[in-house]
């Protein structure tokens, strides 16, 4: 124990000059970030969920006096998400090898499938069999679809950013981490849209 | 034209009558549902008041223990032997402070139960909706012209279980009579139903407790207490339609009724005024308290809430009436034979 | 510009002077209004936070004293209902949001948390300092708004259906509904680069077991923030669609439900609570354990407890709705979960007596405020029993009794632990000691004046008056114990005044502090008062929970970062060994820019849903330009030592 | 150089004023500006040619959201749903279209209410006080997008049959558009 005010001698060092400046995966601080991201992202989503639930108990009818939003489109859009998986996973299993043409050509293939999800999108609002200023189902299925809307944009413009950047030697370490987070973030799209699927094309008809 | 009536502000009606809003005191209950709470608050206030003393006497004889006066930072402890001794203490205290949440847990769900559980039978039914700001009460009954509309004054007779059943025409609002029961919101979009049971007559204030616009603060209501006899006669006479005028002054106070904006808002049954935006003033008269118990129902009173009711509520939505003194004067001689 | 050598340790002795000068100019902030705006520095940014938040802390405190004022005596004149309605709401979401959680979550976590790691800035500083900018954003709107006659007047929790869109003409809950907006995604923001710091950039040896106790309170109110806040975004975000585009999702007549926006909105109130009090328990437990000198008795039983704390915080938001009607079973459940509160928040305050007790106390200063807070929030801990209980809180629920209860709660929780805290970092932050002999009077003052007006209120509560009623009648006999409560903020006023004072005049010829005045244990104390703009000259190592008291004098330091870059480590989030190196982005224009585009884009949407649309653009623009690569950092390639899968 | 910096505070004010008079809850309204209208001859047949009363202070309720939203509570509460629905029409004319019978500007509108119009519409002098007429009348030109969005109320707490008020596009009124020759 020593004294507080003694100056203190510090003969012992640990040199971390040796340690490397990349890391890909849990150990990158930017995908932590984005892990809590996520966490903030799925819990709103979550709430409007419980919020959907919660106001179909205070109808009888599901959807009260709508026919259900036509399938088409939802499905198609399912299927591109399913598919979209394949590039994102590419991504993700190439960029802590360094390959910057495996990496640039998933990026290529993330961003069209994002565009073709957000145009089918577009489509779908036209499908949707009410609109936001019917009732408050018509609300909901509106905000879930538009919130979710909101997510595909911002990752498709996060997915083109990338590939810009792919095209330019400023695609190193760091940047290939990104894009491997952002494949991770491509999931959560993903995920939470087919959720969404299921709940506005699934419960409408099966409950 | 009405800067002669303008006299009759708020505050020199209130100067010149005190009224007595009634009873209005959560530690002064009349009625069983009150007193549980009351003897609930104090077991449970003096078992916390003990723990308030026993962590204060903790703080202070540790303090006096340990304090040493210095202002240079002293050196450091080494106190593993007393970390091992203190442990039983926070073994010891956490489980006391278990046991004391336990018996305060059943505690409160007994009493829970006993100010909310229904026993008995035959209840007067009561219909309470919130307004911006008053209350409309209605006694439903089977037969339309059985039923009661007031405002703003809840007669029960004692020793009665008392239903309330309770919503909302626009915000929420919050129905709360300390002396006789806690606070139920009265939610837009949802009925639901309480009850109470008052033992002592009196009269019991009120007050709207959810935050609910301009006028929140001016959203009072009371309970009329009265023996079971007391409050038959006075639904007879709530049944009836409103008294034909029997002066010409009343008479012609009437036909101002009939003829301005009263119409547009009121209902007096036995008339053509059949609105419901505003209190049904069939027996406006019978009441002690105007404006959800904001005036006394005194001609004063009456006349200065007609002609300016926005001085005294800002906001409400009843018109300023600024009427001609006779026409004034004959419309409260009107409302006040509406016994 | 070559790649300078890594000072290696053992020609420290020649190296140290010159090490400084390296990293003082590579970790330079820039200066001027142009670099204030550029400035990502993690102090300055907190200590930025502090002092706006005090600022709101003032403008609140002057609306409360407004409010006190009218209620002086009855049928009182001086404000309408309409002028009293915003004052309040405006009161509440100026404390709760402008003032409570920026200064005890952000102000003295952004401040304090990277010190205490041991590291040389917070992570993701430009989200930071993002984060600050937009708080500034959301304090503008509100107070512009209330300014311009537009104050949100619907109460600070803003219940629908009155602050919808039938009975709230006008943008007044709009503005309120885009502040909390505002304020939410800063502190969101914060809460991210707080958790990042403290779980990857702890000092290597800093094991999880050994995270001091205000380290653990904030990791665990980030996590709260992170899964709390959302639901007041959602909540207030529907409200606005209600009011601006005519969704229903809380108009009772087409499907919606009114009651949805309360569970909403309490599924964030109530841990919000303790995203308040738990930073202030923090600070306490540090002030005890420094002032007892000797280790904090029950470590880990108080590190269970913050945990606990948090997770039971989500379970009892219903108690603020029992009035609404609820089944009993649920009652009883939210009873249970709101007692059970009683347990972590009991074991703390048993610790600190133990502390106490087993040590040697100082009663300076600091100290003098954590009594303050141990008085306080018992009381109104102890009042909040009295509420879980059902049948007690149908009776009190929003009388004054209940405005009692949180105020002893969180001007305890808070305040009081706050200016323990300001007084206990004073040093650390201005290079001089604060007077303790104007801090006393300053305690004793504000002391005296709180419980004089809110151990009145709990009368006024039992007598039956309602809250936020801008007037009452005289006949309510309420008028003297009004008058009770309202001279107590005389006795405030002037103890803040006294404290104002004692800031600028210690600030200027205060005693010199040196680098740890009160000896305590901290990494904070570990380097010159106020820190260098890179903190630690080597980042420390740690052995023990106390570093400064338990660590032997040939502690290992780190060495082998790189000084011409802002070179920083990253470690492992259990065992904080270190892992690798991680560059800082350094100051930058483009945070404030960022903020400036999403304040026009939540500002428009407060008049138009086109906002959306048209202010998303610039909004891209600022982001792309935020994050767009600009490192002259050399390109490591895979396979090398520079690189891990 | 310097006059950028003395409009600015101008600037200021002037936003500042607009926000005012929108946010304005006047909840004491000014006395009846005029008994005009009492000596204003009733002739359905040719509206257009009376001289048009004005509100006490110009577009003092126009520009009020607080008028609007009381006008839309009276709308509802004097019922003027039972004839008009809301804005739809039924026995009376639709008040959320494009024509106006007998003028779209607030006087006109104001005299329908006080006046009554042939074929129905009933005079509601000494019934409803002047300045609720004026709120009304309010409420009316809003249902038909000819008020500002920021004062136009988006939805009621009723069921939801028809489009918000601030949803209405901006609307060209046609018919009689009230304002008579000599004072366009």
């Amino acid at each position: 124990m020593g004294s507080l005010n003694e100056p203190i001698r510090r003969p012992l060092t640990l040199d971390v000059s040796g340690l490397p400046s990349v890391a890909f995966g849990h150990r990158n601080t930017t995908w932590l970030a984005n892990v809590f991201y996520m966490a903030i992202e799925a819990m709103m989503f979550a709430l409007i969920f419980a919020a959907y639930f919660y106001l179909r108990t205070r109808s009888t009818n599901w959807p009260p006096g709508h026919l259900p939003p036509s399938l088409t489109y939802g499905a198609v859009n399912a299927v591109v998400f399913l598919l979209s998986i394949v590039p994102a996973w590419w991504v993700r299993k190439r960029a802590p090898d360094g390959d910057r043409r495996a990496v640039r050509n998933g990026l290529l293939a993330l961003s069209l499938f994002a565009m073709a999800a957000t145009g089918i999108r577009v489509l779908e609002f036209t499908t949707l069999n009410c609109r936001w200023s019917d009732d408050a189902y018509s609300s909901t299925v509106w905000v879930l679809i538009g919130m979710h809307s909101g997510h595909l944009v911002t990752e498709l413009i996060e997915t083109l950013v990338l590939l810009v950047i792919s095209f330019t030697p400023k695609m190193e370490g760091t940047r290939l981490a990104d894009a491997a987070i952002n494949s991770d973030y491509w999931y959560f799209v993903v995920v939470t849209g087919l959720m969404i699927d299921f709940l506005i094309y699934g419960t409408t008809r099966f409950l | 034209m009405n800067a002669e009536l303008n006299f009759v502000s708020f505050r020199l009606v209130a100067q010149a009558m005190p009224v007595d809003p009634g009873h209005h005191h959560v530690l002064q209950p009349a009625a069983p549902q009150a007193g549980n709470i009351e003897w609930l608050y104090w077991v449970v206030f003096w078992i916390l008041f003990a723990v308030f003393a026993l962590m204060l006497a903790g703080f202070a004889t540790a303090t006096a223990k340990a304090r040493v006066i210095s202002s240079r930072p002293l050196p450091i402890i080494e106190d593993e032997e007393g970390d091992h001794r203190a442990r039983w203490a926070l073994g010891s205290a956490l489980s006391i402070t278990v046991i004391t949440l336990f018996v305060i847990l059943v505690l409160s769900v007994v009493t829970g139960k006993r100010v909310e559980g229904l026993s008995s039978k035959n209840p007067v039914t009561i219909q309470i909706t919130g307004h911006q700001w008053w209350w409309e009460v209605t006694y439903p009954n089977s037969q339309a012209d059985q039923t009661i509309t007031t405002a703003n004054e809840i007669h029960v007779p004692l020793n009665t279980p008392v239903v309330v059943l309770t919503n909302s025409a626009d915000v929420i609002h919050s129905f709360w009579a300390p002396s006789i029961t806690g606070k139920r919101d009265l939610v837009p979009g949802y009925s639901s139903a309480f009850w109470f049971q008052v033992a002592k007559a009196g009269i019991y204030h009120g007050q709207c407790a959810e935050f609910c616009g301009l006028q929140h603060a001016h959203m009072g209501l009371s309970v009329i207490a009265e023996t079971a006899d007391k409050f038959q006669e006075w639904q007879q006479r709530q049944i009836k339609l409103a008294a034909e005028p029997s002066t010409s002054e009343a008479i012609r106070g009437r036909g101002v009724f009939l003829t301005h904006a009263c119409l547009m808002c009121h209902t007096i049954r036995g008339t053509d005024a059949g609105s419901h935006l505003g209190p049904d003033l069939t027996h406006v008269a019978s009441r002690k308290m105007i404006a959800a118990e904001t005036l006394p129902n005194t001609a004063g009173a009456l006349a200065g809430w007609i002609v300016d009711p926005q001085r005294i509520k800002p906001g409400t939505l009843m018109s300023p009436n600024p009427l001609a003194p006779d026409d004034l004067q004959a419309l409260v001689v009107y409302l006040q034979s509406l016994q | 510009m070559a790649v300078a050598e890594p000072i290696i340790a053992n020609d420290q002795d020649t190296g140290e002077s010159e090490l400084a000068r390296r990293l003082a100019r590579t970790w330079r902030q820039p200066t001027g209004i142009w670099g204030w705006f550029c400035n990502t520095h993690h102090t300055d940014i907190g200590l930025r936070f502090m002092v706006t938040a005090f600022i709101f802390l003032l403008l609140g405190g002057i609306l409360a004293a407004m409010i006190r004022l009218q209620l002086i005596r009855p049928e009182s004149s001086l404000m309408g209902p309409d002028l009293y309605n915003q004052v309040f709401t405006m009161h509440g979401s100026t404390m709760i949001f402008l003032f409570a959680v920026p200064m005890m979550f952000q102000g003295f976590g952004v401040y304090i948390v990277p010190l205490m790691c041991g590291a040389r800035n917070i992570a993701f500083p430009r989200l930071n300092a993002f984060s600050y900018y937009l708080y500034v954003g959301g304090a503008l709107v509100l107070w512009g708004g209330f300014l311009t006659n537009t104050g949100p007047d619907v109460g600070w929790f803003a219940y629908v259906p009155l602050s919808g869109p039938a009975y709230s003409p006008g943008h007044r809950a709009d503005i309120w509904s885009q502040m909390i907006t505002f304020t939410e995604v800063s502190a969101l923001g914060v809460a991210i680069c707080l958790a990042t710091t403290i779980l990857r950039h702890r000092a290597p040896g800093m094991t999880l077991n050994r995270m001091p106790i205000l380290l653990w309170e904030k990791l665990v109110i980030s996590m709260a923030v992170i899964f709390a806040m959302p639901a007041v975004m959602v909540a207030s975000g529907l409200l606005l669609l209600d009011r601006l585009v005519g969704t229903h999702f809380f108009n009772p007549a087409e499907g919606g439900d009114v009651l949805l926006y309360q569970h909403l909105f309490w599924f964030f109130g109530h841990p919000e609570v303790y995203i308040i009090f738990l930073p202030g328990a923090a600070i306490v437990s540090t002030l005890v354990e420094c002032f007892s000198r000797r280790r904090i008795f029950g470590y880990t039983p108080i590190v269970v407890a913050v945990v606990a704390t948090g997770f039971i915080g989500f379970s009892v938001w219903v108690h603020h709705m029992f009035a609404v009607g609820l089944p009993q079973l649920s009652e009883s459940f939210f009873t249970a979960a709101s007692l059970m509160i009683v347990i972590p928040t009991g074991t703390q305050f048993f610790c600190w007596v133990v502390t106490i007790w087993n040590g040697r106390l100082q009663l300076r200063l600091p100290m003098l405020w954590c009594f303050g807070f141990i008085f306080v929030f018992l009381i109104g801990g102890l009042s909040g029993v009295m509420l879980a209980s059902v049948p007690v809180d149908l009776q009190v629920h929003d009388t004054y009794f209940v405005v009692a209860h949180f105020h002893y709660v969180l001007i305890g929780g808070a305040l009081f632990p706050m200016f323990a805290g300001i007084y206990f970092w004073f040093p650390k932050m201005t290079g001089r000691m604060a007077d303790p002999t104007l801090g006393t009077w300053h305690f004793w003052l504000f002391f005296i004046g709180f419980n004089l007006t809110f151990f009145t209120l709990h009368f006024l509560g039992l007598r039956g008056m309602p809250r936020r009623v801008y007037t009452y009648s005289p006949d309510m006999h309420w008028h003297w114990l009004n008058v009770l409560a309202s001279s107590g903020v005389v006795f405030m006023t002037a103890g803040l005044l006294v404290f104002l004072a004692n800031v600028i005049w210690s600030r200027r010829v205060g005693e010199i502090a040196g680098n740890n005045p009160w000896g305590d244990a901290g990494l904070e104390w570990a380097m010159s008062s106020p820190p260098p703009p890179y903190n630690f000259l080597h980042i420390p190592t740690v052995s023990g929970r106390d570093p400064l008291w338990e660590d032997p004098p040939d502690q290992p330091v780190v060495v082998g970062l790189r000084d011409d870059i802002r070179e920083t480590l990253v470690t492992q989030s259990l065992d904080a060994d270190p892992q690798h190196k991680d560059e800082d982005p350094g100051p930058s224009i483009w945070p404030f820019l960022t903020a400036l585009t999403v304040s026009a884009a939540f500002v428009g949407s407060i008049f138009t849903p086109w906002a959306v649309p048209i202010g998303a653009p610039p909004v891209i623009v600022t982001l792309i330009g935020w994050l767009w690569p600009r490192g002259q950092s050399p390109t490591p390639r895979p396979g090398g030592e520079a690189w891990v899968r | 150089m310097c006059k950028p910096l003395h409009i600015a505070p101008l600037l200021m004010a002037a936003t500042l004023l607009a926000s005012c008079k929108r946010e304005e809850r006047t909840l004491r309204q000014p006395p009846p500006a005029s008994e005009t209208l009492n000596t204003i001859q009733i002739s359905g047949l040719n509206p257009g040619a009376n001289s048009i009363p004005t509100p006490p202070s110009s577009n003092m309720y126009q520009e009020s959201a607080y008028a609007v939203s009381e006008g839309q509570k009276l709308y509802e509460g004097y019922n003027c749903v039972g004839c008009h629905a809301h804005g739809g029409g039924g026995i009376g004319p639709a008040l959320m279209d494009r024509d106006w019978i007998y003028g779209s500007e607030p006087g006109n509108i104001f005299a329908t209410i006080m006046q009554g119009r042939p074929n129905g519409m009933p005079s509601f002098r000494n019934r409803i006080p002047e300045y609720q007429a004026w709120e009304i009348a309010a409420y009316v030109r809003s249902m038909a997008g000819l008020l500002p969005k920021g004062v136009s109320p988006n939805r009621t707490d009723h069921m939801n049959v028809k489009p918000a008020e601030s949803s209405t596009s901006e609307q060209t009124p046609i018919g009689i558009t009230g304002l008579p020759e000599q004072h366009k």
